[in-house]
């Protein structure tokens, strides 16, 4: 097999080959590239702090290689490390151009060092936290919790402004209120005809309209307008209808009435 | 202390008294008071005394245990208490008051409600027919309900005229929350004026006469038997 | 004169007890205790203190009070323990081998997810890229989506770089979980910082501008006030 031969050129050990062999066939468990590296530095046996870089590039390069020659399907990270790898190794193979750009390969090498020792402090940090005691496997919160019953309290809030301003809204602006008659203070024509159908009759002479109207209506002045206004009115339709005649010396004059006796309508 | 239970007997796992481990000493009493502690605290049931056994190294004595737990735990704020035949840890019961989580929301009073009380602090005593007339719109019982509920108002006199209908008057809660010492000290609707508040003129045929105040002179009237 | 308090008012009992209790002394420390002890056994979360000073009457320190407390279960079978500002009972580790029976079977995490969440625990805040930029490979949606759902991660604030990114940052119920008073009793935290593997070091060749570096500053900050 040209791919063992390939291995034993690199002379590793057969231990490092059957470790490599195994990482083929678990390529599907690692966790990508960094991982894989992480893993193949391990089979160095040496401090992750003095791992060769160049020989991890190497057997990186060697894991790809089989891997392609098994027909294995890597997945793209795994090539792109692969190539940066290659160029990270030519770099520390070939003496530095100085007329070259961007980081040297020892820059580039430690930080990929840099990457792999922070990877394994992480998995170390993991395994440090999950060995912790943990709750519900080493310590234990109370079984029966007792339940805390919600007691929802409302209070409402209200100042005194919006007191006033309330009643404010309601003795002033109507706009949002439905017609309704303040019966109180009005006095309906109704109300007026009935009133003056019962004093007619007595009425043969001449007499001021306000006579004709109720008594108790005349200390509030807005009620003192709307039995005015009713009597008049009251006072017009009676007219019309025979039953009473109306007077004014001149204008603003007191109003008169008298009964019209063309015809006893009792 | 529990050497007459036979020992070496292959009783397993779930025997209380699994004897194998009867070469090694029963803890200490107060480390199996720690044990009886924590198992009753995390369990979520009570626990009979033979279940404590079980569960605790062998040749321990749970009945001890729990109670000497049971004296450590008088007086303090959760009991060792005895359900049936098992144990258990609860809230002393003088503080269950605690295990309520009371949540106060404040919220506006709706626009109803404010002025439904605005017009018994201004008429009062007043019907609920008077406060439909002076708003114009019927007043839900939910409003009056809230307000008493509040004890903002409360039932007044009945009123001496057909029907006999309830008045509503408010109460000193209310005076108390708007820092009023008397009805009288609400403002009247001159000091409304005073303070802008009803800066447009009455609409025409709905003219507030000055004499309006004696409107509130009435109202005092009402007031007067305080 | 106090006509208006007719006694078929409803006002009387509960006008009563309107609470004014800043016009009483607050328990002594011992009752507070006690109620510190009532509130904490009851609950299985933690609970911070402005909770349970919420709870207790007013006037009570439940700060002080819980530092009472925790001392006198200090040895027992169960401990108060604090978790980020929150304090809880919880039995004593040592005795977990008791409590077979209430072990409650979690769900494996992946090692995905376990290594996801304790690069985030210890480089909090951190974003998703840097989190990709350590493990070395994508994070997948499932993972983080696991880690919030099980309330072990949150999003942290954005970070104020180019297409300010979200931060995850770990929760109180992940300190509880592992018995952390706070992050930074995340073990060996000292000796990775020390050694430099918590800074995140932009690979050679790309500049990290001045601002980015900032933010880093920030993160430091979460763990420097020891």
């Amino acid at each position: 097999m040209d791919e063992k031969d390939l291995f034993e050129e690199d002379d590793i050990s057969v231990a490092e080959r059957l470790a490599a062999e195994a990482l083929i066939v678990d390529v599907e468990g690692f966790e990508g590239p960094l991982d894989l590296l992480l893993t193949l530095s391990r089979t160095q046996k040496v401090d992750l702090r003095r791992v060769s870089i160049l020989k991890l590039a190497e057997q990186y390069l060697a894991f790809v290689e089989r891997a392609k020659k098994l027909r294995i399907e890597l997945a793209a990270d795994y090539l792109v490390m692969a190539a940066w790898l290659a160029f990270l190794k030519s770099r520390l193979l070939l003496p530095p151009d100085p007329s070259e750009e961007g980081p040297s390969g020892e820059e580039l090498a430690a930080h990929l060092a840099f990457q792999l020792e922070r990877l394994q402090a992480m998995r170390d940090a993991a395994a440090r936290l999950m060995a912790r005691d943990q709750k519900g496997r080493d310590f234990f919160s109370r079984g029966v919790p007792e339940q805390v019953e919600r007691v929802r309290k409302v209070t409402y809030s209200a100042t005194l402004l919006d007191l006033m301003q309330a009643y404010a809204r309601i003795r002033t602006k109507d706009e949002f209120r439905p017609f309704v008659l303040d019966r109180d203070n009005v006095f309906t024509m109704e109300q007026a005809l009935d009133h003056m159908r019962g004093m007619i009759g007595f009425a043969g002479s001449w007499m001021e309209l306000s006579s004709y109207m109720p008594t108790g209506w005349d200390a509030h002045p807005m009620r003192r307008r709307s039995v005015t206004a009713a009597t008049f009115a009251a006072s017009l339709e009676l007219a019309k209808e025979g039953k009473l005649e109306i007077r004014q010396s001149e204008t603003f004059a007191p109003i008169e009435l008298r009964r019209r006796d063309t015809r006893d309508d009792r | 202390m529990t050497a007459d239970t036979a020992p070496d007997t292959p009783q397993g796992q779930d025997g209380a008294e699994t004897p194998r481990e009867s070469l090694f000493e029963a803890p200490p009493m107060a480390e199996q008071e720690r044990m009886v502690e924590a198992i009753l605290f995390a369990s979520t049931e009570p626990v009979t005394v033979a279940d404590l056994n079980a569960r605790m190294p062998h040749g321990c004595d749970g009945a001890q245990a729990v109670q000497h737990l049971r004296k450590r735990y008088e007086g303090r704020g959760v009991h060792v208490v005895k359900v049936g035949d098992s144990w258990a840890v609860r809230t002393a019961p003088d503080l269950g008051f605690l295990m309520q989580k009371e949540t106060v929301e404040t919220r506006k009073l709706s626009r109803a409600a404010i002025e439904t009380l605005a017009i018994i602090a201004y008429h009062q005593p007043v019907t609920r027919a008077e406060i439909e007339e002076i708003r114009g719109v019927t007043v839900s019982r939910g409003t009056v309900d809230q307000l008493l509920e509040m004890e903002w108002i409360r039932f007044g006199r009945r009123r001496m005229t057909p029907g006999r209908p309830v008045t509503f008057v408010v109460t000193n809660s209310f005076l108390d929350h708007f820092g009023l010492e008397t009805p009288r000290d609400l403002p009247g609707l001159k000091d409304l004026r005073a303070a802008g508040l009803l800066e447009s003129r009455p609409p025409p045929g709905r003219e507030v006469p000055e004499d309006e105040r004696d409107e509130d002179g009435d109202q005092t009237d009402m007031f007067e038997d305080e």
